[in-house]
């Protein structure tokens, strides 16, 4: 308990000297409509002429309280909404939650269906790291990668469109199994894309890597070790920059993942740079997945035997599993009816976002900026 | 054991009341409904006993024509007396009132109508305020009514009963604004609210003056002195006691010329308009009037006042129903015409005709709304009967039994409305003296007008071509069980109410009049007294003229079937546009009728103020405006031109305090002390731009020197 | 007139000179105080250059050009001054700057 | 008629610049030229930032007003001209009316001095760098002023930034361009000049533009300048003034219309600016590649082709893309107009074949090629590299440049000196 | 070349150097008399080409125009301004003032009318092509160790400056 309260510590506000009539401490506002806070993020900022002595996140300007509606929906109807949550890693949001109900109805998806939805939120984990890519390069300054990340992303956005009709909110899978069959070619589909997908991040290292201003941008910016990260409950990307060698995906295997061979990237300094880098090999990695699960798809149903109408007996169940953006978790407590009575998100981005004001304390104001890009949060997830 | 416990008559309303008040938000409305129903039943079972017990108990010889009085307690003043006050002879007497019931002839009439057109009206309400909301509150509402009008019959003293009858006005005031969403609604409320003040003001103060002319307020002590003969008939104390009762009387039952709340009174639910406003309420005047007859009798001033105003108010109101287009304002005017009707009789002395047509009138009166209200609940709260017609066979129930309404208040033979209407015109006709002749006229126009304005509404509303909206004609449906049932017993009861007070020289008993005799038989022999011909107890003598009797019977039934016969001829195929037949003869006519004699806007300049006379406000609001102008300009201005006086003061002794004392005495010096220390300090000012000016001079002195040297 | 003669310019300059002088003397503004030394600077300046055109030699520009040097050292030094004093007063108010008056 | 043709040919005749002959009329003529010039040249690079940036970018830029976007920048104009004219309410109106204008003077006024050619300058100044260097700075006062009148936050940080980042940028740049001037001395008199003429010149005498000269100093010296005069113009990747994810657009946040369109205006004339700058002092002007080295009347008669042959060049890519372009006749109208922008293009190439014509116009073809290719730099900056911090701007501006310049402009006098006392004694 | 209408530009110049000269001194806004005075140095400049001294000019130019009034004009920003611009604008002194100036012009005057002779009729001719050859030679010559002192000068002003702006060294 002293430990944890220790660790925690530092983000008590350190009482600032305050000089007499010291004219140059100032509080500004850097948003809810500011081109760098990706979305209505509201940051209060206390800075002394550019260094950031401390900040205060306002959320909620998106609150559309899913949650709630989550109550009032029965458990097949509720599946769409969670893919608005983080809209950029739709799929991953709705495995997410269809495993939770699987969990409850101790039901599991037939192997086809397992093997189509690594394939599928491999492919988003790969899409919202483009977007990442592009969206935080922008703000950093580099405008080219952000059209080099979405002409790649198109191409998945493509499978995605081809296999559900949708593109962005995708609601790909149902609880017990998916939404659709396969459509003929999709593993070749998904092959193209994986031979081309490899040369191209290539293409966004070579742009930014070795880009001297780009490392000068990033390196030693926003840094956060590990421990501050555990204690924070920040995961994902950012907690493996820090050097935590925890995936999800690893630690408690869920979906199949733990058929198939691949390495957790983790950096040493838990700076921007860091995070940049983990990313990307992340990206490599999950082509790593993908390959490997779209050679072995197995043939068979892609739904299980789960009731038209779902009533879950007595009960609450937890479920993680690893988001592009840290662990994306559901709670979801059953009273037996066609309803949840409680459906609780925890949301990566929302957790993550609370080490904005440890990693950017004594930074600089263009340094928040990059940070709040290399969180990679999004406001639907933070606010729901 | 019925006569005992009567107090649990009103007591069983007031329950259902506190239980809807406490507890009925969180009721189901079946639950609503058995109770307040339930409770009204019961009362009604009680009363029919009681009533039932009381003709056995005063039938006894001990009894006999005795009213029966019980007294629960006093709760106004004490027999210890520290209320005292003394009588205009000087002896002290003690302000008493008591929670006491009295049951005579009187008030068993009034018990049985009230609880029996209550009960069905309440059956009534479940079905037609079944899909409004505040349906607890409104059922809270009619047995807090329901209460307070039982008081109010059943008082034993003028106190407890104007306890009922404010009751009963509050009542009025919250079911007119049951929909308070609704300005004209809350509009109404008040109005009704503050015009029954006015009333209420002139019922208190003539209640003072039989408290200190009789030393008593029971209505058993007052009528035994008045009868025994201390008075003169004509004393002026009872002529003013009886004209400001007759107010609280005109208040309370509409009549000329605090009439106007009762129209707008419409704007409540239907079953409301039924109950309170047709059928028991605004009888409360003319029971009060009947109840106070002992006095009225020793003030022939006051009852020829009576008389007029209530036929002018009869025909006053009815000319007014005959342009009318809202279907309850008809309804209302008829009422208020209706009520004139009653007055007249008791004007003239013809209580117990004026209490049998209150009786026969409660029934049809009450049918015809609850009929209006069927048809408006049919119609989807349509009220305007130029968007109705044709509706006769399509609810049929609600057409026959409004029918029969109509002939019995238009005075169709055998119906009710003829024996009661034909015994007050007979009445009137018999009473010596041109002046009553002339009521009689003015009677016997108002039956003619009311025949053609029912039928004028029946054949707008039921006959004709269909004038509503394609949407309203869709949705017409003949109400629901609970609605039709209460219907159905009015209308046999309209059929057979007058049949009680069938006339002698039709060959009848008339055994209404002879119920009511002990009630009325003083004042009968005080008119007797008086030297005037006792026509008014029909009953006790034979010496009217039979054949002038059935003549004026033939005629009014003429006049019955004259208006029957217009209003069949202006209205049986109206259509869209129809024209009315009195706007096409004299439109002037028509339109100072249509906005009702222009009475309300009269009101709005003389008393409220609402509207201006020119650049003159006058009534309240122009008494507001004046005090405010005199509280502004005289009564501030006096206020201020005291500060003023004092602030001048003020400021003349500062003056000289800050000036002299301080300036001269206690600054000077230090004054004198820094004038003399400036030179002093210009060399170390303090301020830079002083040094620079001090080298800017020495480099003039230094130029100087060098040009003109 | 239409010839400009040596004494124009120094007329000028004197001009300039009397501006400075009253702003120096006037204003409680730092900042214009500050300014209007430097108006008086430039019209020593325009008095140097004029006379080297008069008398044909550069020196007199040479001069100007410390005197430029010396304009920038001084208001640097001035304005530095200025944001020190302004930092604990908040205010820019020459006659303010009084504490040798208490 | 025939005394004008004799005016006129007098005037080509000439071996001085219009400003420095004093002759007021051809003065004027230039000032017109110069203006005209420029005016089509931002508006050419407008076009050519966006088309170059998107196909960068893998896009395609602007492709629907005109072929391949060609009337875009006009017609961008056109709405910029008619967009409403706003001034914030709260804002000081004079000086939020005048700071547009001082920018464009500024960026304008320095191509008085600017040489096209040996004559094509409109004057020749003793003081010319001093002079560019002067005025240009000024464009400092336009932007601050800007900044402080818009009264909001966003422009005066953006205000603060910009003019602090150009004061700082500009002492390591003229200590680049000192360490240049200082090449011009190395004549027999051992004077050198701040003429922009007369530096171009002395690379001529020397034989061996100033990048070359001293290896690697000048190129050193060069490259100071290069990075400089990028942050002097608050270009990517010193954008800070204006970088949208921190100050949505900086200084002129709160411009509109006709007034935001001066300052982009400015910007691209004192990207050229500079750009002359730096070709003027090292890249050697108007001068051909090899002057020295390709000499003789085969050379000449070579490289006097290269402009009409330049010319000729774009117009085969317009005929090209011409046969390229959709056979709709929705693009018909498109196509007809690339096809006529070809051809105007092979008619200017074809007339600069003309000797007389090529002999007069070779120095400013040089000197435009050189200048463009400091505009596609600009370009490829933009693409390709992200924004500097503030701090890491000052830091390279104050502690890496600014002790460069001096280390080689120390370095360059030494050897300027050496050179002098060993090699001429 | 040679300056062309000298009397029609020396008038446009010095009016437009004294009005901008009394609109430093009067302006509320400092900015404003900022603006007015960079519009004075740059209009002197103007005349010191007048004068053939077309380097004096352009170091006015770069030096007062580009660097010090921009100086002048950060600070402005920095220092709010707002307080003051309300305040009152003249001290206490201010007649005494300016009676003790024009006291000044008109001993000016009284000098410049008495020594009216002293100044030679006639300019020498110069050339304006070596002036800033000539400059260099003289100020890297003669005036060499000026120089340094100069140098020596603005550095201790920068370090000066810089300890005393700063908040926290």
């Amino acid at each position: 308990m002293t430990e944890s309260d220790s660790a925690l510590s530092h983000l008590d506000l350190e009482t600032p000297e305050k000089p007499f009539l010291d004219a140059n401490e100032l509080v500004i506002n850097m948003g809810p409509q500011h081109p760098a806070t990706h979305g209505v993020l509201r940051v209060i900022l206390r800075l002394d002429g550019e260094k950031v002595l401390g900040l205060e996140c306002v959320i909620g300007y998106l609150h559309r309280g899913v949650e709630k509606i989550g109550e009032h929906r029965t458990y097949t109807m509720f599946n769409p909404y969670v893919d608005r949550m983080d809209y950029v890693a739709a799929v991953s949001n709705g495995l997410g939650y269809c495993e939770t109900i699987e969990k409850l109805l101790n039901v599991e998806a037939p192997p086809r269906a397992q093997y189509v939805r690594v394939i599928l939120t491999e492919l988003n984990r790969i899409a919202s790291h483009q977007l990442w890519l592009g969206t935080h390069a922008l703000d950093i300054g580099a405008i080219t990668p952000l059209f080099y990340t979405f002409r790649d992303r198109e191409e998945i956005l493509k499978i995605y469109e081809k296999y559900c009709g949708a593109r962005l909110t995708t609601h790909a899978f149902r609880i017990g199994g998916l939404q659709y069959e396969t459509y003929a070619g999709f593993e070749q589909d998904v092959r193209n894309f994986l031979n081309f997908f490899l040369p191209k991040i290539d293409e966004y290292e070579e742009l930014l890597t070795t880009n001297r201003i780009w490392v000068e941008r990033t390196r030693n910016v926003g840094i956060i070790s590990g421990k501050d990260c555990i204690a924070l409950g920040v995961t994902g990307p950012v907690l493996r920059a820090s050097g935590v060698k925890w995936d999800l995906r690893k630690a408690q295997p869920y979906a199949n993942y733990k058929n198939f061979d691949f390495d957790i990237p983790i950096g040493q300094n838990g700076d921007t740079y860091d995070r940049y880098l983990v990313r990307v090999a992340e990206m490599r990695q999950s082509v790593r997945i993908i390959e490997q699960a779209v050679e072995a798809i197995p043939e068979g149903p892609i739904m299980a035997k789960v009731p038209k109408v779902i009533k879950p007996a007595v009960g609450e169940v937890y479920h993680s599993i690893e988001a592009p953006k840290g662990e994306l978790g559901y709670f979801v407590v059953s009273d037996g009816s066609t309803q949840p009575y409680r459906v609780r998100v925890r949301p990566p981005s929302f957790v993550n976002l609370q080490a904005l004001d440890k990693m950017c304390r004594g930074q600089l104001v263009a340094d928040v900026i990059a940070v709040i890009g290399t969180l990679d949060i999004v406001l639907g997830e933070v606010d729901r | 054991m019925f006569l005992t416990h009567i107090w649990l008559i009103p007591l069983l309303p007031a329950v259902g009341a506190a239980v809807m008040f406490f507890f009925g938000r969180r009721l189901q409305k079946a639950t609503v409904s058995a109770v307040c129903v339930g409770s009204i039943v019961l009362a009604f079972i009680l009363a029919c006993g009681a009533v039932w017990q009381y003709s056995a108990w005063s039938s006894t010889s001990d009894n006999f024509h005795k009213p029966y009085q019980t007294i629960l307690c006093t709760w106004l003043g004490s027999d210890t007396g520290h209320l005292n006050y003394r009588t205009q002879d000087g002896s002290p007497a003690p302000l008493q009132a008591d929670v006491g019931f009295l049951l005579d002839p009187l008030s068993s009439i009034w018990l049985l109508f009230v609880t029996g057109v209550g009960m069905l009206i309440h059956i009534y309400s479940t079905g037609y305020m079944a899909h409004e909301g505040g349906y607890y509150r409104f059922f809270g509402y009619l047995n807090l009514f329901m209460f307070s009008m039982l008081t109010l019959i059943l008082a034993n003293n003028y106190v407890l009963l104007f306890v009922g009858w404010e009751g009963v006005g509050l009542c009025s005031y919250l079911l007119i604004g049951f929909y308070f969403h609704r300005k004209s609604a809350s509009d109404a409320a008040a109005k009704a609210f503050i015009v029954n003040r006015i009333g209420d003001a002139g019922f208190l103060l003539g209640m003072f003056f039989i408290a200190w002319y009789f030393g008593s307020l029971r209505f058993i002590e007052v009528t035994h002195i008045a009868h025994s003969g201390r008075f003169s008939i004509g004393d002026p104390i009872i002529t003013a006691a009886t004209l400001l009762l007759f107010v609280g009387a005109c208040g309370k039952s509409a009549q000329l010329p605090l009439y106007i709340w009762l129209p707008d009174a419409m704007e409540g639910p239907t079953p409301v308009s039924a109950l309170i406003h047709a059928a028991t309420m605004v009888t409360a005047g003319v029971y009060m009037v009947a109840r106070s007859n002992a006095l009225f009798v020793l003030a022939p001033t006051s009852m020829k006042t009576v008389a007029i105003v209530g036929a002018l108010t009869a025909i006053f109101a009815a000319s007014i129903g005959l342009v009318q287009n809202d279907i309850k304002r008809v309804l209302a005017y008829s009422t208020v015409s209706q009520l004139g009707y009653m007055f007249l009789a008791l004007g003239v002395g013809a209580f117990a005709a004026g209490v049998f047509h209150v009786f026969t009138h409660a029934f049809f009166k009450a049918l015809l709304f609850l009929g209006a209200g069927s048809v408006i609940h049919s119609m989807s709260g349509e009220q305007d009967m130029r968007n109705m017609g044709d509706l006769g066979h399509r609810i049929p129930i609600t057409h026959r039994t409004m029918f029969i309404a109509t002939l019995a208040i238009a005075g169709i033979f055998p119906f009710a409305g003829f024996f009661s209407k034909d015994a007050i015109l007979w009445e009137t006709w018999s009473r010596e003296g041109g002046a009553y002749r002339f009521l009689w006229y003015v009677g016997y126009a108002t039956a003619l007008m009311t025949a053609f304005y029912m039928f004028r509404l029946m054949y707008l509303t039921f006959h004709g071509r269909p004038r509503m909206s394609h949407e309203a004609e869709h949705h017409i449906h003949e109400s629901p069980m609970s609605m039709t049932v209460p219907l159905i017993v009015l209308a046999l009861c309209a059929v057979g109410t007058g049949w009680l007070g069938w006339p002698h020289s039709l060959g009848g008993s008339d055994r209404f009049t002879k119920f009511l005799e002990p009630v009325f038989a003083g004042e009968a022999r005080v008119l007797q007294e008086e030297g005037r011909t006792s026509q008014l107890v029909a009953g006790v003598e034979e010496q009217h003229n039979s054949s002038t009797e059935w003549l004026l019977m033939a005629l009014s039934l003429a006049a019955a079937g004259l208006g029957w016969g217009m209003a069949w001829r202006s209205y049986r195929h109206a259509d869209k546009g129809y024209t009315e037949p009195i706007a096409a003869a004299v439109p002037p006519v028509y339109d100072v009728l249509l906005h009702k004699y222009y009475v309300d806007e009269g009101y709005d300049y003389v008393f409220t103020g609402r509207r201006k006379l020119g650049n003159v406000r006058l009534g309240v609001l122009g008494l507001g405006t004046a005090s405010a102008w005199f509280d502004t300009h005289v009564v501030d201005g006096a206020v201020n031109a005291a500060g003023w006086i004092t602030r001048l003061t003020g400021t003349i002794s500062s003056w000289w305090d800050k000036w002299i004392i301080d300036g001269i005495g206690v600054n000077g010096p230090a004054t004198l002390a820094r004038i003399l220390s400036y030179p002093a300090r210009l060399f170390e000012w303090g301020l830079v731009q002083w040094y620079a000016l001090v080298m800017t001079a020495g480099l003039v002195g230094f130029v100087f020197y060098y040009v003109y040297r | 007139m239409l010839h400009i003669t040596t004494l124009h310019y120094l007329v000028l300059g004197a001009a300039l000179f009397l501006l400075g002088v009253i702003g120096v003397l006037t204003r409680r503004n730092v900042v214009i105080v500050l300014m209007s030394i430097e108006l008086i600077l430039n019209a020593v300046n325009l008095n140097l250059v004029a006379f080297s055109r008069l008398w044909g030699g550069l020196h007199g520009q040479i001069f100007a050009i410390f005197v430029i040097t010396d304009a920038a050292a001084e208001a640097a030094v001035g304005l530095g001054i200025l944001i020190a004093f302004f930092r604990n007063k908040e205010t820019v108010n020459i006659d303010e700057v009084n504490l040798l008056k208490w | 008629m025939n005394s004008i043709v004799q005016y006129i040919q007098s005037y080509l005749a000439s071996d001085k610049t219009p400003g420095a002959a004093g002759n007021m009329f051809w003065a004027l003529v230039y000032i017109m030229l110069v203006f005209v010039g420029l005016s089509v040249a931002v508006i050419a690079m407008n076009w050519l930032e966006r088309k170059i940036l998107a196909h960068m970018q893998v896009r395609l830029g602007p492709m629907r007003v005109g072929p391949h976007g060609l009337l875009q920048p006009i017609a961008d104009a056109i709405k910029l001209l008619l967009k409403e004219d706003i001034i914030p309410a709260e804002a000081d109106g004079l000086i939020f009316w005048m700071a547009p204008f001082i920018v464009v003077l500024a960026a304008f006024t320095v191509f008085v001095v600017v040489p096209f050619g040996p004559t094509h300058a409109i004057t020749d100044m003793n003081i010319g760098i001093l002079f560019m260097l002067g005025v240009s700075s000024l464009s400092v006062l336009g932007i601050v002023m800007a900044g402080w009148a818009s009264n909001s936050h966003y422009p005066l940080i953006g205000a603060l930034r910009s003019s602090a980042q150009m004061v700082s940028y500009e002492v390591a740049m003229g200590l680049a361009v000192v360490s240049a001037i200082l090449m011009t001395s190395l004549n027999a008199t051992g004077t050198g000049t701040l003429s922009m003429i007369g530096i171009v010149q002395a690379q001529q005498a020397q034989g061996e533009w100033f990048i070359f000269k001293f290896f690697p100093l000048g190129l050193i010296a060069f490259f100071i300048f290069a990075v400089a005069m990028v942050a002097e113009t608050n270009r990517a990747p010193f954008d800070l003034a204006e970088a949208e994810s921190e100050l949505t657009a900086g200084f002129h946040t709160e411009y509109s219309g006709f007034r935001w369109s001066l300052f982009f205006l400015a910007e691209y004339s004192a990207m050229i600016a500079v750009s002359s700058i730096a070709v003027t002092l090292w890249l050697g002007g108007w001068l051909r590649p090899f002057p020295n080295l390709l000499s003789g009347g085969i050379w000449e008669l070579v490289f006097s082709f290269f402009p009409g042959v330049t010319f000729l060049f774009f117009a085969a890519i317009c005929f090209y893309n011409t046969v390229r372009m959709p056979k709709h006749p929705l693009f018909r109208i498109q196509t007809i107009g690339l096809a006529a922008f070809g051809v105007v293009l092979a008619l200017i190439g074809l007339v600069l074949f003309i000797p007389a014509v090529s002999m007069r116009v070779q120095d400013i073809f040089w000197f435009a090629t050189k200048v463009a290719a400091f505009m596609y730099l600009y370009i490829w900056y933009r693409g390709t590299f992200p924004r500097y911090r503030f701090d890491q701007l000052m830091q390279m501006g104050w502690k890496v440049l600014l002790p460069m310049g001096l280390g080689v402009l120390i370095l360059t006098a030494s050897v300027a000196l050496l050179q002098q006392k060993l090699w001429h004694p | 070349m040679a300056p062309v209408a000298t009397p029609f530009f020396f008038y446009l110049l010095s009016g437009i150097m004294l009005i901008g000269g009394i609109l430093v001194i009067t302006r509320k806004n400092p900015v404003h008399s900022a603006l007015a005075l960079i519009v004075t140095l740059l209009a002197q400049a103007s005349i010191y080409l007048m004068l053939y001294a077309p380097f004096v000019a352009g170091v006015q130019i770069i030096l007062y125009a580009g660097g010090i009034m921009v100086l002048f004009l950060f600070v402005i920003m920095l220092v709010s301004i707002d307080r003051s611009i309300k305040e009152r604008q003249f001290n206490s002194q201010w007649v005494v003032g300016i009676i003790a100036a024009t006291a000044l012009g008109g001993l000016f005057i009284a000098a410049f009318t008495k020594g009216d002779k002293i100044f030679p009729e006639h300019v020498l001719p110069m050339v304006e092509n070596d002036n800033t050859q000539n400059i260099a030679t003289l100020l890297y010559g003669q005036y060499m160790f000026a120089f340094e002192i100069a140098s020596l000068l603005l550095l201790v002003a920068i370090i000066g400056a810089v300890v005393m702006a700063k908040k926290r060294i």
